[in-house]
């Protein structure tokens, strides 16, 4: 997850399909009992008994909100950037909050139980539901959730059984850009960074993160079927093996593996890399500073990340909570967000609010059929995400001993 | 000199041991109240050691120090009427010279006026008036001996112990305070313990002397018995230079077993053919001058006697020509001198023993 | 001072390689000077435009003024710590020829000979796993507090040296007490010595990015982290290179502070990492 | 208070007690504690830390080559850095201690302190812009032919000898300051010539002083992460192995064990420099 650099982890975040062990996609919604493997939490997964929220009450004063860095912005990295006191003004809770720089930190930070509302990534969310950290979210109570994009609701990564534990926020995908001027005929496929990088030698970028392993495994799934690739994030050590060694060919024609914005910009601007994977908030930034760059969805489809605004189990300002949650989820809020984070709202009425006419075009805010291209980021485990229960996939860690092999 | 009433200072068994370095070993001593007691020795002697331990710097080994009636042995130096002048003054630098003297006065929380007072005072014993002001950056080598004198003596404290306080100055600086020191203690009556490696500074100024070596005292004494009278080889050599006849020299010249020392300036050197004949009081020997030097006031030429001793004769530059005395290099001497000047020292000292009876 | 009078051919040599040093050490800060004013929002080159947008902005940064304060109130606790622990540690150091001597002076070293990536790790371990405690700006300060004893104690250290002994003994012979002679003659002597120091530990905490990565927790920035942070964000590091410029600029006054309060510029500096 | 006084043991006792609590307990603590972390284990599932004693983490060291090849690429470069910052260094030094006036003398030493003061970050993304394809390197050398290195191994040692340079200047610096110059009349005038004089005379005394520099710059090299990220192209050092298993895999344990290998480095480097003198003079 693209997150702050700052605590460069950048791990992790993403939709989990722990639960369902679906391969792809998570465009059936609502289609939880479709699970099925026994890997943990997925069959006979039942969360804690946590009630839910009936009715609003009075606004207590405050919410304490544990937010990604970007997400809940109050004006004070940059006076201009302020959707926290909006929030106050009109809701009469004094927002308090705490940024945190990993999802293993906010999971931590959330049992403490000191924290009413978390946005949680993918990797976190499911802990989050089955430690009974965080409580259902009652979505009749949310007056903006009806407006989020439909592809996003009762999602395996944030809901049990139709049941949703929290509201969605914005998603993105991990794109592939290209200098056009240096790069033609304009690449359709990842094979432009994978078999055919030579082409480019020294001028490709990566992503780097261990995380990355999953765009190669992506590009195998489609390209050499036979190794029964279903998942980017449920590789056994075969398919990791085959994913690294596409790494390690790949790596020949690197220049730099990028990890923040700044670094990739430049070096597109400066004709050091021609062609990488991205953000489209990269993108959109390198071709107002006039670089000649396209960012695209590749034909495979890609990896990506999607975030959900969770309440804790234990709030003791509910009703503040979820006015943050309703707020967060308001057009407005979705397109300064946005904007700011450079991702796409989950809430496709934010497209009315955004200062850039193009914006939600350019981040297919509701394009379904686009979202359904993006297999989100999950952190791999043993137990095989994609269902099979013969082998062990491998987890994290191993990505991690892989990643630092393949960078050598 | 002897006081009545306690000594100022009583030091009774008095050791101190390094790890395996035994610096001050089984001390008995006694200094008079208003005495100018010096303590006279060689570096490492231990004579520093034992004013450090008078001053409370470091504890005893063991034994006992009083100071008056009071057992002060493991007070701390701040609780002991003694003051210090050290060997480098240790001046505070970051106070002016009022200030510096003032200190002692000021941690005893003496009121305001009162210390001023006192301070101008002991700068005017010192004949630092007009100074106060100064920063110690601002004076010289004299004038911070001073200062560090006066910011002892402003305190009265029953002893100043001074530790080699003019051993920074130059020669004529050091002859000219060594007098201005004696007149101050005279003056102020306070007993004055003075460590000094410089035998001529301790014969000038001292009441008494008592010789360090290797952590004991050789010899205690007033400055005419240590010089006339050596106790041992040791005193001898260290105060002033010594002549020694021993073993078969001393058989054969002296007529007796033993060892005998004879200061330069009691020896005559003779022509050959000009030498008297030895008698009852007189004894000769002839030898050979090997060196001459010559010293301005006086000359000294080291003879080589025949029967195997080599002693220095000191004669003053007086009326004659020392051409005479250079001349003789190389040559054929009578020397000549009093047997009722020559010292018998008894045994060449053993550092095991204890040296020759100390004054009781 | 008397100079040497170095052979002319090595004085020559010696003065353009030191000319060229000093170009090399201050071309990149020119250009972080340049790109403050550089319309290009990655600082692209050469240099479209110019502009004081970003200095203006940089003013008005919450966060950059926010993280300042943050720097400097660490910096300061750090320092304050450093103060107390290298003071004790070269006085308890001070004349003493015990067996673990070389083992305390190893000990002081350690914690900057080590690279801040291990400091910063066994930290971060000792307070959250070890001892399950929450990241602050404590922990911060603790981390900080123990690499820049060294500096201190080096500082207080060589001015014992140059003191030598007497100015205790002299002045507990005069009748004060060991916390009268610390406060009267001690401390006073000291002074220059502790403010050198402290200058050289506040720098050191000022800037120090590794270690506090790794002891912060994510609420408490300081400067460094808050340059961190927004260094990668285009529309934030112009604002940064304003920032770091600044300090360049403002650094003389510290370190002029330093080089006059120690009298001694080689004193001054040994240990001014 | 008379006891304290009296018995220079328990002075020096109480003294000591404070810093090497803090030094010796928890500074010495939180090492000891990395080195028990590392051998521990990390649940796959939940990330968290499994207080099961194992010798995993120094195994895969040991065995998975790639941290062997980091490992001597990392001293590689901090060895490189520490000898290219030595050489810088001694001119530079030898010209503030010994031929500019005492003025000249002040100001050099703020010119190269004042760069310590601009964040390390700023700096090295000053380099990353001068070694791009169209930075200033490539202009400058253009004209001899020559072009930017770019991003990799090389660029990051210019860059690491860039910033650590004033560590090796100012004990240097230091070192020569504390000569006397009648040293170089001396050696002078037993008919040495300056080099002569400066090999065998001046850099053998100021030998300490450089080893007491490269301690700075080695283990800062030794360290390093960030630099390596923002110039180092495609190459990583051991800090970021370290780093990448304490943020991004969460995998505390493996990283500490990572972690011991500059702990050792360095312990071994300090064990020779104390050899030198080199320690009294940081």
């Amino acid at each position: 997850m693209r997150r702050t650099p700052s605590r460069g982890i950048t791990v992790v975040a993403g939709a989990a399909v722990l639960l369902l062990g679906m391969a792809a996609c998570g465009t059936d919604s609502g289609d939880d009992d479709k699970s099925g493997g026994d890997n943990p939490g997925s069959e006979g997964f039942t969360p804690p008994d946590v009630p839910m929220l009936e009715s609003l009450g009075d606004p207590e004063g405050q919410v304490n909100i544990l937010a990604w860095p970007g997400y809940a912005e109050d004006g004070s990295t940059d006076e201009t950037v302020d959707w926290v006191t909006p929030f106050e003004e009109a809701s009469g809770c004094q927002a308090n909050v705490k940024p945190f720089g990993t999802s293993d930190e906010a999971v931590q930070l959330m049992k403490t139980g000191e924290y009413d509302v978390v946005s949680a990534s993918g990797d976190a969310t499911l802990r989050l539901i089955a430690a009974g950290d965080v409580a259902p979210v009652n979505t009749d109570l949310i007056e903006n959730y009806a407006d989020i994009s439909p592809f996003l609701k009762d999602q395996g990564y944030n809901s049990v059984d139709g049941q949703m534990y929290g509201v969605p926020h914005g998603w993105g995908a991990n794109l592939l850009m290209y200098d056009t001027e240096t790069v033609s005929p304009a690449p359709t496929s990842w094979a432009a960074v994978f078999d055919d990088a030579s082409q480019y030698a020294g001028k490709v970028t990566a992503y780097d993160s261990p995380i990355y392993i999953a765009d190669a495994a992506l590009y195998l799934m489609n390209t050499q079927p036979d190794l029964g690739i279903k998942d980017p994030y449920a590789l056994d050590e075969d398919q990791l093996a085959a994913a690294v060694e596409v790494l390690k060919a790949q790596k020949e024609n690197v220049s730099e593996y990028w990890s923040d914005y700044l670094k990739e910009i430049q070096a597109f601007k400066q004709g050091d890399t021609v062609i990488g994977t991205t953000w489209q908030v990269i993108a959109s930034l390198a071709q107002s500073e006039g670089a000649p760059v396209e960012a695209f969805l590749p034909d495979e489809g890609s990896t990506g990340w999607s975030d959900t605004w969770m309440i804790s189990s234990k709030s003791k300002n509910p009703n503040c909570a979820y006015a943050w949650m309703d707020y967060i989820a308001s057009p407005d809020a979705q397109a300064q967000v946005a904007e700011w984070f450079g991702e796409a709202p989950a809430n496709p009425k934010a497209c009315d609010s955004v200062t850039d006419d193009t914006f939600c075009e350019t981040y297919h805010v509701s394009d379904a059929d686009y979202a359904a291209q993006i297999h989100y980021w999950t952190t791999p485990i043993e137990q095989c995400l994609d269902g099979r229960t013969d082998v062990k996939c491998t987890d994290y860690g191993d990505w991690t001993t892989a990643w630092t092999e393949i960078k050598g | 000199m002897v006081g009545a009433g306690s000594p100022a200072i009583s030091v009774r068994g008095l050791s101190k041991h390094y790890d395996q370095v035994r610096a001050v070993h089984g001390l008995d001593l006694d200094i008079e109240d208003g005495e100018f007691f010096s303590m006279l020795g060689p570096s490492g002697s231990g004579k520093t050691t034992v004013l450090r331990l008078i001053a409370g710097f470091e504890p005893p080994t063991a034994g006992t120090i009083r100071l008056g009636d009071e057992d002060v042995t493991d007070r701390a130096p701040y609780d002991r009427d003694v003051n210090t002048v050290f060997q480098d003054y240790a001046i505070f630098p970051h106070m002016s010279v009022l200030q510096n003297v003032e200190y002692g006065l000021r941690v005893k929380r003496v009121a305001k006026p009162e210390r001023r007072r006192r301070a101008e005072e002991a700068l005017a014993t010192v004949r630092l008036e007009g100074y106060a002001a100064r920063r110690p950056h601002q004076l010289s080598g004299g004038q911070r001996q001073r200062v560090a004198l006066a910011r002892a003596l402003v305190n009265r404290p029953k002893v100043l112990l001074l530790d080699e306080p003019l051993g920074a100055l130059d020669l004529k600086l050091r002859r000219e305070m060594q007098v201005e020191l004696k007149e101050i203690q005279r003056e102020v009556g306070i007993t004055f313990v003075f460590v000094t490696h410089d035998q001529e500074e301790a014969l000038t100024m001292s009441d008494r002397i008592a010789v360090f070596n290797d952590g004991r005292i050789q010899q205690l004494a007033t400055p005419v018995e240590l010089y006339e009278q050596p106790a041992s080889a040791f005193v001898a050599g260290f105060v002033g230079t010594s002549n020694l006849l021993d073993g078969q020299v001393a058989k054969e010249l002296v007529g007796e077993d033993g060892t005998f020392v004879i200061r330069p300036e009691k020896l005559v050197m003779h022509a050959e053919d000009g030498a008297p004949a030895a008698d009852g009081n007189t004894a000769v020997a002839p030898g050979v001058v090997r060196e001459v030097v010559y010293l301005g006031a006086s000359t000294h030429s080291v003879v080589e006697l025949d029967a195997g001793a080599t002693l220095t004769v000191a004669h003053q530059n007086t009326d004659r020509s020392i051409d005479a005395a250079l001349e003789r290099r190389q040559q054929r001497v009578v020397l000549s001198w009093r047997r009722d000047h020559l010292v018998a020292l008894g045994r060449a000292p053993d550092p095991e023993t204890p040296s020759p009876e100390e004054e009781s | 001072m008397p100079l040497v009078r170095l052979p002319a051919g090595l004085r020559v040599s010696v003065t353009v390689v030191t000319l060229v040093v000093l170009v090399v050490i201050y071309v990149p800060l020119l250009l972080v000077l340049l790109n403050s004013f550089n319309t290009d929002r990655t600082f692209g080159w050469p240099p479209p435009g110019y502009t004081t947008h970003w200095w203006s902005l940089a003013w008005h940064s919450e966060g950059a003024r926010d993280a300042l304060f943050t720097s400097v109130r660490v910096a300061l606790a750090a320092t304050a710590i450093a103060l107390v622990l290298g003071t004790l540690a070269a006085m308890g150091l001070r004349r003493t020829r015990f067996f673990g001597r070389n083992v305390v002076s190893l000990l002081i070293i350690l914690p900057i000979a080590l690279p801040g990536i291990v400091t910063g790790l066994a930290f971060q371990n000792g307070f959250r796993t070890i001892l399950g405690l929450q990241l602050s700006l404590w922990t911060i300060v603790i981390a900080h507090a123990t690499f820049c004893i060294v500096t201190v104690f080096n500082n207080v250290q060589a001015r014992f040296a140059r003191l030598g002994g007497n100015f205790e003994q002299a002045s507990m012979d005069l009748g004060a007490g060991p916390f009268t002679t610390f406060r009267l003659v001690t401390l006073p002597m000291l002074r220059s010595a502790l403010l050198a120091g402290g200058l050289l530990s506040f720098g050191l905490s000022f800037d120090e990015i590794v270690v506090t990565q790794f002891t912060a927790s994510s609420t408490d920035r300081t400067l460094p982290i808050w340059i961190f942070q927004n260094l990668f964000r285009p529309n934030a590091a112009p604002i940064v290179n304003c920032v770091a410029a600044a300090l360049v600029l403002f650094s003389v006054i510290p370190i002029y502070l330093a080089q006059r309060l120690s009298g001694d510029a080689a004193e001054a500096m040994t240990g001014a990492r | 208070m008379s006891l304290i006084s009296r018995r220079p043991g328990l002075r020096v006792g109480l003294l000591l007690t404070p810093p090497m609590l803090w030094l010796g307990v928890a500074y010495l603590g939180a090492l000891a504690a990395l080195l028990v972390t590392s051998l521990w284990a990390q649940n796959d599932f939940t990330g968290n830390i499994e207080r099961t004693w194992t010798l995993d983490n120094f195994r895969d060291l040991f065995t998975i080559e790639v941290y062997r090849t980091i490992t001597l690429r990392t001293i590689g470069i901090a060895t490189l850095v520490t000898v290219v910052d030595a050489l810088l260094a001694f001119p530079i030094a030898l010209f503030m201690a010994k031929v500019a006036s005492p003025r000249y003398q002040r100001l050099l030493v703020i010119a190269v302190l004042m760069p310590l003061w601009a964040s390390y970050l700023v700096k090295a993304y000053a380099w990353r812009g001068m070694l791009s394809s169209n930075g200033l390197v490539e202009s400058i050398a253009s004209p001899f032919g020559l072009g930017t290195p770019g991003y990799g191994l090389l660029a990051t040692t210019m860059t690491l000898a860039y910033l650590w340079l004033p560590y090796m200047i100012l004990p240097i610096y230091a070192g020569l300051e504390r000569l006397p110059n009648s040293l170089f009349e001396a050696s002078a005038d037993l008919g040495a010539g300056s080099w002569t004089t400066l090999r065998r005379v001046v850099l053998p005394m100021v030998f300490p002083a450089f080893v007491a520099g490269s301690i700075f710059t080695f283990s800062l090299s030794m360290g390093d992460y960030i630099a390596v990220k923002i110039v180092g192209g495609t190459s990583q050092l051991l800090g970021n192995v370290v780093y990448d298993n304490q943020g991004a895999a969460n995998n505390l344990p493996f990283a500490a064990a990572m972690a011991t290998i500059p702990i050792v480095v360095m312990l071994a480097y300090l064990a020779a420099a104390r050899r030198t003198g080199a320690l009294e003079q940081l």
